[in-house]
């Protein structure tokens, strides 16, 4: 081996090892870690079983709301949330069918829904304005419908 | 011609003079022909399919009622993902069996065939239901989504016929060790190898989730589906299908492009540890594309963000031997000064400027790779428009690009005739119209997905949102980066079938590069496969062990077929 | 062989460091995993049983003195369990069963603790409790509402408890009998119960007998 | 050799670093198969300087290499007790006992015996293996009763299934030894 070439695999060897730290580090002790609740629930039952026959937007405190949502071919329940500037927002989701995908375009929140898997995700929500929630994951005939919205007031 | 290792001199000599002679056998060469030729037709019909989908998304064309977008896009992966890349790898590296092992021997010839008809007749048996709307499932094929049970049968075939190919090249390369005992496998068997065996390991999952999950599930024998492990058992697949690609192009980077340029391999003890790398490596990559699933653990997660960074290190091994490879040939031309030699490339040769180009690309398309294995990041562009910008780099250039490069002397040398100058002139021209399509494409996917448009959705506005959101001019340039790539298609497939029918008679050389004279010997160790294959089967179940055990024990209750289009 | 002199000592003194490290790592062939050796350190070490304060299915709230002079036949599970410890508690009430009519509630008092306050509310452990056909009274179930006094319980008694993120814990099971110097004296199989029976009532004998 | 020391001692040091060894500690099959193995190569790394440096010992010593890998199966038995890998996570001196022994009670010994083993031999040894692989993966599938107090019961399954699928490598590759005669092809 040259020196050049020991020199270059160094530096990629400590590149990847970077990745790994940054990403260690924001996963485990800044707990930005992706989307990963571990959850079950019967797939062909969501509607019977809690916190999901009741699905919607619930205040659990100050500037915090918990939004549990139901995704179906091809849209949202609920649809249209509004809930304040400045609030935390917890979403509870999962899937009564097929796999779907859950993205609020322009921030960071995008989750799988799986059916009989419970997904959690939250975000807080600063600016003001209209946010739109899409599927991103091919679902059906009609997958670009499904959207809705959320309103930051 | 520099001079090489004595011994070398006289294995190559004598290669040298059997080519002339005899060339390519002419069974070995029909073999190769009929791959080749499935795999451009299928460029040219997925290719037409992408044209419709990029006009579509850019809001130019709404399609028929009779033709779904979904459909289209389903044929269209399949077509090129599992069609094109497949027919060319197995054309590509059958012709180097037969040319670096002194022929097939009967009897893989005979079974080259039978795996040709197995993959055909699985082929039809999945385009059938595609084309009936049965199985607008996209080439991922999740379930609960379930399609026509036709369709997984078809996809079982395809499985099954490359099990015969990958059969056929291990008896033809054992073949040749037990008649050259003590020798080092020459390179592109050694390639060839280590693909076939990824292909076997890969596609093993995926026949376990189609044969044992899918297909009784779907005929209704069984009522539920576990989705999750489904999914996961799809993409230790996905992904090494996808990398064995690549590593076919990588396969033409190390061992052809060198002789091209006029240059000599990279040293060979590394290029055979490269390989043998990835092949360890790869089929533990696949799980970064469940980054944001739920049901799997942090941890776990964690640990296989470096399962598939892992990948990225041989990627830059080559990386570097390639420009050295560059460096050194140009400066034996004479080149002066540190960029010098970028000027004694060949750069009007079409079977060099295609595969450097595609090299280029790996670059920025091995960076984005970076970003998608890495949990975070992974959670910003997951399945937007930077995931498909992502494999229009790596499958549509790097991969791509390289194999339109060896076509233009492969193609010639199977059909004992020759690469013309204005064949070659064509090819460049080819070569100048498709990059500018795909760095039009792939900069506007790359770029729409990172401000959230998703992928695999057919034109929608969200009620005008998607202009608020700034997509729309990205989209449209998808359109016209998709309208480009059709033209070079139609140029390439022509140039093709011009160059297996009409072009002038004559030989063409089977361009293998020389190992450097004065280099050390490579210890025999990289020949010991069964050792690597032992090797990658525990990493594999390292990594795959644990996940699915979790899986499989904390199942929820399964999910029923859904047909939702 | 012979010649090998020097290597065929090494052999030996390895074969012995194996034995030896064997023989301390397992102490003395008895304890191959951590809850046996476990159990042989508690019954060595004779924990006492720190002060906590209950609260039972009847929503009773008291401290252990409430248990004064007699024995405390120990269980520790939570209802939502739906693996083990309907199997603990159903061998529980077999031991009651066994046990001499004229002991219960007079010199030994059976008492389960739930490990997981936060769902176990008086309520839930009175459905529970019915269930299993516990009186309430000589048989009690009961949740350590402080989380620090519980924690001081498990730990002393060498309870581990690993929530699993799905709502469930991985815990260890086993019959704790503590006298009535509310010091730990046994630990017994929950799966052995007519040992555990038999070994009780002889030391309710004993006990009674010196009385 | 030089270089390989530092290597594996850098690797060593890695390993030993409070949030790895924490991480892969924190699930049971991690613990086992991938801490304690890359222990033992970090010591295999670091071993070679000193066979150089002391040859005379170890051919002294360790002629026939049947002292090496005896030590060196003692020592990897000895892990995969429940109960140690139990107390390596509770005890402090237990898991500095792990950190010391694998690497220099393992490594180092595999390094030197190894290659003086026969063919055989080495067969040998990785049968015993694959049996102990099948039993201890059958052990912690099937057994009743948790085996280890710190790890939840579905990392034991875990683990048990990581034994059998390692168990089934090897014998991948003792079909491929026995099968495949190395001098047709070398």
């Amino acid at each position: 081996m040259h020196l050049d070439e020991k020199i270059w695999l160094t530096l990629s060897f400590g590149m990847i090892m970077a990745f790994m730290v940054i990403t260690g580090y924001q996963t485990f002790a800044l707990e930005m870690g992706p989307p990963s609740n571990n959850e079950l629930i019967d797939p062909q039952k969501v509607d019977e079983t809690a916190p999901f026959n009741e699905p919607g937007i619930k205040q659990i405190g100050e500037n915090e709301y918990e939004v549990v949502m139901t995704l179906q071919v091809f849209s949202f329940n609920p649809m249209d949330i509004e809930v304040p500037a400045g609030s935390t927002v917890h979403f509870t989701l999962t899937s009564k069918d097929v796999v779907h995908g859950f993205e609020i375009a322009g921030t960071n929140v995008n989750a799988m829904v799986m059916p009989g898997h419970i997904q959690k995700i939250t975000q807080k929500f600063d600016e003001p304005g209209k946010y739109l929630v899409l599927c991103n994951e091919y679902c059906g005939a009609g997958h670009q419908v499904m959207s809705t919205t959320i309103t930051v007031k | 011609m520099q001079t090489s290792v004595s011994q070398n001199k006289v294995v190559s000599g004598f290669k040298d003079k059997a080519n002339k002679a005899l060339g390519i056998s002419r069974q070995d060469a029909l073999i190769s022909k009929s791959y080749l030729a499935v795999a451009f037709i299928a460029l040219l019909l997925g290719g037409l399919l992408g044209l419709l989908q990029g006009l579509n998304r850019a809001g130019l064309l709404e399609l028929p009622a009779w033709l779904n977008y979904y459909q289209i896009l389903t044929a269209h992966g399949i077509l090129l993902v599992v069609v094109l890349s497949a027919f060319f790898t197995i054309g590509y590296f059958y012709a180097g069996l037969s040319h670096t092992l002194g022929g097939l021997l009967p009897k893989v010839r005979k079974i080259a065939w039978i795996g040709f008809w197995t993959k055909i007749v699985g082929f039809v048996l999945v385009v059938i239901p595609i084309l009936m709307n049965e199985a607008s499932v996209m080439y991922t094929f999740y379930p609960p989504m379930a399609a026509h049970p036709m369709f997984y049968f078809g996809l079982a075939l395809i499985v099954v016929g490359v099990w015969f190919l990958a059969a056929g090249a291990f008896i033809n390369v054992a073949h040749w060790r037990k008649n050259h005992k003590g020798e080092h496998l020459p390179i592109l068997a050694f390639f060839a190898t280590g693909v076939f065996v990824l292909l076997v390991g890969a596609t093993a999952f995926v026949a376990v989730e189609v044969l044992f999950m899918i297909i009784p599930w779907s005929l209704g024998w069984v009522d539920t589906i576990n989705v999750m492990v489904a999914r996961t058992l799809f993409w230790a697949f996905g992904h090494t299908a996808v990398n064995i690609w690549y590593l076919t192009a990588v396969s033409a980077w190390y061992v052809v492009i060198p002789k091209v340029i006029g240059g000599t391999r990279f040293n060979d003890y590394l290029t055979r540890v490269v390989v043998i790398a990835l092949v360890i490596m790869n089929i533990t990559g696949g799980f970064h594309h469940q980054i944001i699933d739920p049901g799997i653990s942090l941890p776990i997660k964690f640990m296989h963000v470096f399962m598939s960074l892992a990948i990225g290190f041989p990627s830059l091994m080559t990386a570097y031997a390639m420009f050295r490879v560059f460096e050194r040939t140009g400066r034996r031309k004479d080149a002066k000064g540190a960029l010098g030699w970028i000027k004694k490339l060949p750069w009007g040769d079409v079977r060099f400027l295609s595969p450097f180009i595609a090299m280029a690309a790996f670059a920025p398309a091995g960076a984005g790779g970076i970003v998608q294995s890495t949990n975070q990041l992974d959670q910003v562009v997951h399945n937007t428009m930077w995931i498909v910008g992502h494999f229009h780099l790596t499958l549509g250039m790097s991969v791509i690009m390289t194999f339109f490069g060896v076509s233009y002397w492969l193609v010639p040398y199977i059909s004992n005739r020759v690469l013309t100058p204005k064949m070659n002139k064509l090819g460049v021209i080819q070569t100048i119209i498709w990059t500018i399509g795909m760095v039009i494409m792939a900069f506007s996917m790359h770029t729409a997905g990172l401000f959230g448009a998703p992928r695999r959705t057919s034109y929608t506005t969200y009620g005008d949102f998607s202009s608020s959101l700034g997509w729309d001019p990205y989209m449209a340039a998808v359109g016209v980066g998709a309208t480009l790539l059709l033209v070079a298609v139609i140029i390439q497939v022509y140039a093709v079938f011009n160059m297996m029918f009409f072009a002038p008679k004559g030989t063409t050389e089977f361009p293998i590069a020389e190992v450097e004279e004065n280099e050390a010997k490579t210890p025999y160790m990289t020949e010991r496969w069964g050792v690597w294959v032992v090797v990658m089967l525990i990493v594999i179940a390292m990594a795959y062990v644990l996940p699915l055990t979790d899986m499989i024990v904390n199942a929820p209750p399964g999910s029923p077929p859904f047909k939702t289009w | 062989m012979f010649k090998n002199r020097h290597t065929n000592i090494s052999l030996l003194v390895v074969i012995l460091f194996g034995c030896v490290l064997f023989y301390i790592g397992t102490d003395g062939f008895k304890a191959f995993t951590e809850e046996t050796a476990r159990v042989n350190k508690l019954v060595d070490e004779q924990p006492e049983f720190p002060d906590v304060t209950l609260e039972d299915s009847k929503g009773r709230t008291y401290s252990l003195s409430e248990f004064e002079d007699k024995y405390l036949f120990i269980t520790f599970l939570y209802t939502s369990c739906n693996t083990v410890c309907p199997q603990l508690e159903y061998n529980m009430a077999q031991v009651y069963d066994l046990l001499p009519q004229k002991y219960i509630g007079e010199d030994i008092v059976f008492l389960s603790i739930s490990f997981d306050p936060e769902r176990d509310d008086p309520s839930t452990l009175e459905r529970y409790r019915k269930a299993f056909k516990s009186d309430g009274e000589t048989w009690r179930m009961a949740r350590i509402k402080d989380q620090n006094e519980l924690d001081s319980l498990l730990e002393k008694f060498g309870v581990i408890v690993i929530p699993d993120g799905r709502g469930n814990f991985t815990h260890n099971s086993a019959f704790y009998l503590v006298d009535k110097n509310r010091r730990l004296i046994d630990v017994m199989d929950f799966t052995e119960i007519e040992a555990a029976a038999v070994k009780v009532t002889s030391i309710l004998e004993k006990e009674v007998g010196v009385k | 050799m030089m270089t390989q020391f530092i290597y594996g001692l850098l690797f060593y040091i890695f390993l030993m670093l409070p949030p790895v060894a924490n991480l892969v500690e924190s699930i049971m099959i991690t613990h086992m198969h991938m801490q304690m193995p890359m222990l033992v190569i970090s010591g295999f790394l670091m071993a070679g300087i000193f066979l150089k440096r002391f040859p005379r010992f170890f051919e002294k010593w360790n002629s026939n290499g049947i002292p090496g890998i005896t030590l060196f199966m003692i020592v990897i038995i000895c892990w995969t007790i429940p109960r140690t890998m139990d107390e390596a996570l509770t005890l402090q001196a237990i898991e500095a006992w792990k950190f010391i022994s694998l690497p220099f009670l393992a490594g180092f010994p595999l390094r030197d015996s190894w290659k003086k083993l026969t063919k055989a031999g080495k067969n040998l040894i990785i049968i015993i293996f694959t049996v102990k692989y099948f039993g201890m993966g059958a052990l912690y599938i099937w057994s009743e009763d948790q085996l280890c107090n710190n790890y939840l019961v579905i990392d034991q399954l875990t683990l048990g299934w990581g034994f059998i699928t390692t168990a089934i490598c090897l014998v991948i590759y003792l079909v491929y030894a026995f099968t495949v005669d190395p001098t047709k092809y070398e």
